[in-house]
């Protein structure tokens, strides 16, 4: 049996930082995904800081071939942007995203959380099932807190995964997202003569031109 | 994307021409992503900012074209015609003089709304555009070609605080009560026992005595007590009557079981 | 930065070797398999030298994190060998000891030294082997001294981790008998019809009556 180190004050100290350097590098290296600070802190010796052995690293690689990013809450390391070309054998054909499925990840990325009812009146057209299946299929959107509001409708945000592969370190980043704030364009405004959060209430309901929206997709 | 307003003026007027004009329009309605995204097209004819827009012109752009649509046996989603007849309120709204009675929204505040949904969808449209302009995982960066594999292990913690162990401990000592087959060894007389019991005692009577009477003090009114101090001391003299030492007999059943020394032949 | 005279009669001149080498990390970094020399020519830019290149990334990573290794013919980026042991992710979860547990060890914490049989005597069932060793592996029980009786049966003692684990500093300062229904605790009834046979079926099962232990918090 292994015997833990406690987890108050250590018997056995901490790496040097240069070391856990090493390991932060390797770590990230080991794996296509992004690792978040937590788990780096789970598989890293006790102690140890990787927070900043991430900021050290991530000096250290700036200008070469691959950059340490950070992704959300999470890190990862990715070949620059610049050199895609050499990359032409490694491109994953990704599946055409309709204009429809464009758009409502726009809206769930730049509104979130948001229901499917805002979503709809945004685009003044209903959401199909299969947009925000295909969506919620890419992992680039995934289900936020229902929302407090009468029928207690889901509501969607984008995920780490959409931060990742748009190469956001998180959803701040948004390109355009200040100046449509500041526009007053993120403002969730009810039509004049509803009340705020009425347009919510038959949410829940079964959306009468549902599958209408497939008609629109090309 | 074509414009199908713009061949308004030059509408169909009739042959081949309409019928190319007419397939045109279905191409056209069906690339359009709802009303809205209809009207945001047809406001660009307008060729302004779209804060400047006129919602009146629009509404009476959009009206002229769904009357098009219909002259031309197009059939139009119903969210098209709802869109309609709601620009067709809009627009009378913003021509007649407000009623003092009507408390309901005005045509500007209405009016408004519509520029605000317009301006909103078209921020949404170039807010996508940038972000697929974006570089992408898989395409202009990418991930690790080759992971190496993340061994899990999966390690159980177990715990228990010294309530739960005062807490089982406390019932088990409350059970007691309850256990049902638990051989209760202060309730049990063994056939040894009332063997020696009854090779002590029995020399002193000499005539028929019942054999209760040597059940063991203090094992008499218990009844559970009773039960095995009898069975065991019945179970005793049966193996002294195959001992030969004692006679037993039972006058009918369940009478009281006599038993008595058997006389010693010596003894004369 | 020295720009090299192409070697060949190239129409255009080959990148910096310090770009040619940040080419060469991207590609061994993206690429699912190792990555020849040859291949490496293919996809740089004409008149690269990726050889080279390949020597200056190889000193680069010496001593970091991972490593550029020669597989065979093909060049790979792997992880540091002295750093394998962080490719394990340990998961631990944390349970509640059984009800069978926490009988067994609470009798031997309180009548110790204690044979199994008396456990079970006591317990009024059964107790599994499976049980024994449970709490002998989380080291809370150890074997004490032989009984002087027929058979010689191992008794059972509670350990020092057992005592750390509790709070006590021996096992006499378990709270006794009287201590205990002065608590309310020995207040409590089995639910009624509990079978005993039933007890020991739910071993290994979540606590049946939980909750029960609510009635004794104060």
């Amino acid at each position: 049996m292994t015997v833990e180190a406690p987890q108050n004050d250590s018997l056995f100290e901490a790496p040097p930082m240069a070391e856990q350097e090493r390991m932060v590098e390797a770590v990230l290296f080991a794996t296509a995904e992004s690792v978040t600070v937590r788990e780096l802190t789970a598989r890293l010796p006790h102690g140890s800081d990787p927070a900043e052995a991430l900021v050290h690293l991530k000096k250290r690689y700036e200008g070469r071939g691959v950059a340490v990013v950070k992704v959300g809450d999470a890190w990862a390391i990715r070949t620059a942007p610049d050199l895609g070309f050499l990359m032409q054998k490694e491109t994953v054909e990704t599946r055409k995203l309709s204009r429809a499925a464009i758009e409502t990840l726009a809206i769930i990325a730049y509104h979130q959380p948001v229901t499917r009812a805002e979503i709809e009146e945004i685009r003044g057209v209903g959401v199909s099932r299969g947009t925000i299946d295909q969506l919620l299929e890419l992992e680039w959107i995934r289900f936020g807190r229902r929302r407090m509001t009468p029928g207690r409708p889901v509501t969607y945000v984008v995920t780490q995964q959409f931060l990742d592969h748009f190469g956001l370190e998180s959803a701040r980043d948004l390109p355009g997202l200040k100046e449509l704030r500041a526009a007053g364009l993120l403002e969730n405004r009810p039509p004049p003569g509803q009340a705020l959060g009425e347009s919510e209430a038959d949410e829940d309901d079964l959306d009468p031109d549902e599958d209408q929206g497939e008609m629109f997709e090309p | 994307m074509a414009d199908p307003f713009n061949d308004q003026d030059d509408a169909p007027q009739g042959g081949v021409e309409a019928r190319l004009a007419a397939e045109a329009l279905i191409v056209d309605v069906d690339g359009y992503e709802g009303p809205l995204d209809l009207l945001l097209m047809l406001s660009r004819t307008q060729k302004v900012d779209l804060r400047k827009i006129s919602i009146l012109q629009l509404a009476e752009q959009y009206l002229a074209f769904i009357e098009r649509a219909k002259g031309l046996r197009i059939e139009l989603a119903a969210d098209y015609l709802v869109m309609a007849a709601w620009l067709a309120f809009l627009k009378s709204r913003l021509l007649l003089p407000a009623d003092p009675n009507d408390d309901g929204p005005s045509g500007e505040e209405l009016a408004a709304h519509l520029a605000f949904q317009l301006e909103r969808l078209q921020a949404m449209r170039e807010a996508a555009a940038k972000l697929m302009a974006r570089d992408q995982l898989g395409r202009d960066f990418f991930a690790r070609g080759i992971p190496e594999n993340v061994e899990r292990v999966r390690k159980v913690r177990y715990t228990a605080t010294i309530l739960d162990l005062m807490q089982g401990y406390a019932r088990i000592r409350t059970r007691d009560d309850f256990r049902p087959f638990v051989m209760d060894r202060e309730a049990l007389f063994t056939m040894e026992q009332a063997l020696d019991r009854l090779r002590g005692l029995i020399g002193y009577a000499g005539d028929w005595t019942d054999l209760m009477s040597y059940l063991p003090e203090g094992w008499e009114s218990d009844p559970k007590k009773r039960r095995s101090a009898a069975a065991a001391t019945f179970a005793a003299s049966l193996e002294l009557v195959k001992a030969g030492k004692i006679d037993i007999r039972q006058d009918e059943v369940f009478a009281p079981i006599h038993i008595k020394k058997k006389r010693d032949l010596n003894d004369g």
